[in-house]
């Protein structure tokens, strides 16, 4: 059987409101592609912590901007890529403190980009600042 | 659609218990983030948060456990987690809430811990 | 306070398998744009059967096609647009047969234009043969 | 994601009892088809769609009730629709299926509608 890619898109407005959508659109692609329901429940995490950025960091919640996901499944991966045209961030200069020091210091944040590290097989950023930044994750497809 | 998220607050034994229904996310975080402060703020450091029936959660959900547990701890409160659905406990685990959490399968338990170190301080 | 145009876009593959994704979708939006549970399961009907015809009749079951659906709420009402690219038809040269007559005449369908028609406030066909056919579909937001 | 979609077949006092559980759209409803047909093609005409259970209907699924009414009366049987909940009762009345097709409340009306009509027949 030749290789069926399959492409879903989601553009939505700029709103952690729409996080539940989005989580049912990854849910649903996920479930078409076939993973587990414990990978489904990590590239749910992993998007919704993806989209969750770039509405508060590169967006400030303007509803006005859009969150775009693109999603592709092919033979034996999923790769979801969400672009936005914010103002970018230098992901290698992110300091990734140890849960203890974020406690200690009463951070509220700092950990959405160790857990979509975590929950992908592969996660690339490709910053142009001012035009677009995307990042890009893969999870590979295990056959049951 | 999910069911949306609910979040009410009891108190028992001088223990408030925080109820969780539905996903915590990004959107639905500062409501939870503002149920423990109006505890801090009435001076109710001992918490239980109830995720029995938590469906979901982001690391904006875990902010709030991470931003106050030192605060509550300082005050000789603790925040204890209870009753986490597999899926959920996974994200508590993969960034090693567990060692610093005090996590109880069930809500009763979690109560009894809190009687037993008011307890052991009194005795 | 200013009308905030809410724009929303799902892109899936041309198969019947993704009505169900497509219908979370419509729902999502119809909560957002704030109707009524009743409101809600009209607009999930009429895009379900949009959608399914263009899988149907448009595309042919060719999944390598994609249906796009684009939502759009303002303040007072929601706008659903489902484009095709495939041959095109007539809407108006669509017979509406009665019920009693698709019964004895054993028909398995012609149900669809009608359900979409009762349950939708506007209905428009822009049919550009070989271009593109656009479905436009309005319904009014009464505010509880 | 909403629940998938699953039917049944069961039988009782000759009649064939078919649940559907969960959507019956354009993507399932060619298995709602085949077990009508397998019905039919058995010989049984007396059935009982039980929709107790089914939480969304496109015109595809009313499509399969139309398509094989006029057949199975043909041969003295009947289908007939029970347990329908609101929202898919309305997508059924919107096209006026509840002036051609018996709807009963729940399971056991719908199969003692046809006892009472084969005892009539009978006695
Ligand atoms: N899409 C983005 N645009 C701009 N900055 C971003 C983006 N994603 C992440 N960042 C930056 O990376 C930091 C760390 O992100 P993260 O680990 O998710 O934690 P948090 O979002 O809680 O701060 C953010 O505080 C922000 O400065
Ligand atoms: N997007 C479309 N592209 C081409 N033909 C269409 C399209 N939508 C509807 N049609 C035509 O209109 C007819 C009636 O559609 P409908 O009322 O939905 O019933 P059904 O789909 O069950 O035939 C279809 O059979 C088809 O010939």
């Amino acid at each position: 059987m030749a290789a069926i890619e399959r492409a879903f898109t989601l553009q939505v407005p700029s709103s952690t409101e729409n996080l539940a959508l989005i989580r049912e659109f990854v849910t649903t692609v996920g479930q078409q592609a076939g993973l587990t329901e414990a990978e489904i429940g990590k590239i749910e995490l992993a998007v919704d912590e993806a989209c969750a950025n770039v509405i508060e960091h590169a967006y400030g919640h303007d509803e006005s901007k859009e969150v775009i996901i693109r999603a592709n499944i092919d033979d034996d991966s999923i790769t979801f890529e969400i672009v936005d045209t914010g103002k970018g961030f230098d992901p290698n200069k992110i300091a990734q403190e140890e849960l203890e020091k974020l406690i200690q210091d009463r951070k509220d944040g700092g950990l959405g980009m160790r857990l979509i590290k975590k929950l992908m097989d592969e996660v690339q950023y490709e910053i142009v600042p001012g035009q677009k930044n995307e990042l890009r994750m893969i999870k590979r497809i295990r056959k049951a | 659609m999910p069911n949306p998220f609910t979040i009410s607050t009891t108190h028992q034994n001088n223990i408030s218990i925080i109820t969780l229904d539905g996903f915590v996310d990004a959107h639905t975080a500062p409501q939870f983030e503002n149920a423990v402060q109006t505890e801090l703020e009435a001076g109710n450091v001992r918490i239980v948060v109830d995720c029995s029936k938590l469906n979901y959660i982001s690391s904006a959900g875990l902010g709030v456990f991470m931003s106050f547990i030192e605060e509550v701890r300082d005050l000789n409160g603790d925040i204890k987690i209870s009753g986490l659905v597999p899926k959920v406990r996974h994200t508590f685990e993969i960034l090693g809430f567990h060692d610093l959490f005090e996590m109880s399968e069930d809500l009763n338990s979690a109560l009894a811990s809190f009687s037993a170190a008011q307890s052991a301080k009194e005795g």
